[in-house]
């Protein structure tokens, strides 16, 4: 069974180059990908997503509201995990007041990304130690 | 009391004012930026042009430049995380949350001090970078379920500790280890002495400041 | 001495305003690490990660993976030079630029330091902004036809000076004036002194710091 994958982050290259990188696991499939938070709900329900990994830092609607929506729509049948640059002032306890389930740097080998999502999709939490005292 | 790291210091640079300090932070950032990362960045585009070069010839080799340039790419970022860290919050009571966020998530039971002690700026500044990397550790490493930060006066100055509960250190040789070594710089060019101690079970942080 | 604006201030109140500008230099210098080097660095690592798995499957889409790389640390090594030399020069230089441009533009002759003495960064960034009040000043108010600057070491630190040749200050209630009196301020807040002198003719603000 492979896991339906959206990936948001305003950043293209980077975007870009996460997608590939997890589109190479088996197990993971890519099936949708956006700039920005907006209408994340619709975008999930039309592309049938099971873990949505959101940038934090975007235009219009930032990845912890999107993660807010999600958790509003969804509850547990949709996990979210925050891939970020920069652990900033808060960004942790944000993202996992607003119902994420991981919480990763984007420089994180690709394995590590890879196994954050099979956690947070088998109802987990992966929580990146360094960004755990900085955030 | 396994490793001592601390360095006695004159009183003239004891004595230097927290203007001194601040200003020789940004120069410091300067060197950091420019050593660390010019260095890093100038060996990546090296190696990155012999990597593609390699494509075609040696494929073993090219592997090689690129795992290197990966390795080095994330060490970089690290450095600037670091950096970005230390500018942004060398406010001590954040770094408390922040530890207090961070240990909580990582299911570990957190206990802060109730109250501060009064503190010069310096204090409040390294303190805070101390706790940032000790509680970095204690998640990385120690495999607690407590975490325990207090601040004491003392004649001498005040008393910082973080103690956990974990395996402990059994690292003898932490040659590839940066975290630790560049608290005791910071600790000691500030005029204090950072401190390991061994607790049963677990590890104590001691800087005297 | 015709004017003598140098106040004493307590010493905790000269530490607290010195600390909110570091603060705030601190704050500027974190985003722009973090902004330019961040995402560069960021992006170099997923890249890097992509093209060491496409090399056994599909050597064209390596090739591009690496030349983007190189391009990136290209453009991020030229961006860690330029953050290096603001770090390193604050804004000294710029705004004796600036003061050149704009004399230069009102027909007022320049004379500018032909090299620098070393300065502290608190110095550097203190001076910046006393010639550009004080140059504003002559811009607006003295009508005059030169303008030159000087900075020399003496005994106790830097001494900058700001001369004029024209119609000197009359004002004797500069009560709703500001530009004098906030420079004061800050240059007391860093440990200097602030004084006017009458010229003949003409006019000299003079920074001992
Ligand atoms: N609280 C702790 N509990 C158990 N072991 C620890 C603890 N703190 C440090 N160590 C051990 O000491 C070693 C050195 O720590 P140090 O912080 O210097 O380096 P590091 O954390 O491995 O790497 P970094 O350079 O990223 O900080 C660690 O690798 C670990 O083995
Ligand atoms: N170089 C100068 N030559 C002649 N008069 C001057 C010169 N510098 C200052 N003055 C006089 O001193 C007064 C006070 O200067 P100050 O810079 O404090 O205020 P300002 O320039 O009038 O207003 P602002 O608050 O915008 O700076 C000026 O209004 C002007 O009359
Ligand atoms: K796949
Ligand atoms: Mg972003
Ligand atoms: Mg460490
Ligand atoms: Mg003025």
């Amino acid at each position: 069974m492979t896991i339906r994958l959206l990936l948001a982050d305003d950043q293209h290259l980077i975007r870009a180059g996460l997608a590939a990188l997890l589109n190479l696991e088996a197990d993971l499939d890519v099936v949708h990908q956006l700039p920005d938070g907006r209408e994340i709900v619709e975008h999930i329900r039309q592309h049938q997503v099971d873990v949505a990994v959101l940038d934090i830092e975007m235009p219009e609607v930032d990845g912890i509201t999107a993660t807010a929506d999600i958790t509003a729509a969804f509850g547990d049948e949709v996990a979210v995990l925050i891939v970020t640059t920069f652990g900033r002032a808060g960004y942790l306890q944000r993202a996992m007041t607003a119902g994420a389930r991981g919480f990763m740097v984007k420089d994180a080998p690709a394995e590590q990304l890879a196994e954050a999502v099979r956690t947070v999709h088998a109802g987990g939490r992966a929580v990146d130690p360094a960004l755990a005292a900085e955030a | 009391v396994f490793i001592r790291i601390s360095i006695e210091m004159g009183a003239t640079q004891q004595e230097r004012s927290e203007q001194l300090a601040l200003a020789a932070q940004r120069e410091e950032l300067a060197s950091t930026v420019h050593d660390v990362l010019g260095h890093s960045l100038t060996t990546i585009t090296v190696k990155v042009q012999l990597a593609q070069r390699l494509l075609n010839t040696n494929l073993d080799a090219a592997k090689t430049e690129l795992a290197d340039i990966e390795a080095l790419a994330r060490r970089s970022l690290s450095e600037v995380r670091a950096t970005v860290t230390d500018l942004q919050h060398p406010d001590l009571t954040e770094q408390l949350d922040k530890a207090h966020h961070g240990l909580t998530a990582a299911g570990v039971t957190f206990q802060r001090p109730e109250t501060l002690p009064r503190l010069t700026l310096v204090q409040q500044q390294v303190f805070a970078w101390v706790i940032r990397e000790a509680v970095t550790n204690v998640l990385r490493h120690a495999n607690a379920t407590t975490c325990t930060i207090s601040m004491t006066h003392q004649e001498a100055g005040v008393v910082l500790r973080i103690d956990d509960d974990g395996d402990g250190v059994h690292d003898t040789n932490p040659v590839n280890h940066h975290g630790l070594a560049g608290l005791q710089r910071r600790v000691t060019a500030a005029g204090g002495s950072l401190e390991l101690f061994h607790l049963n079970p677990g590890t104590r942080v001691e800087v005297r400041l």
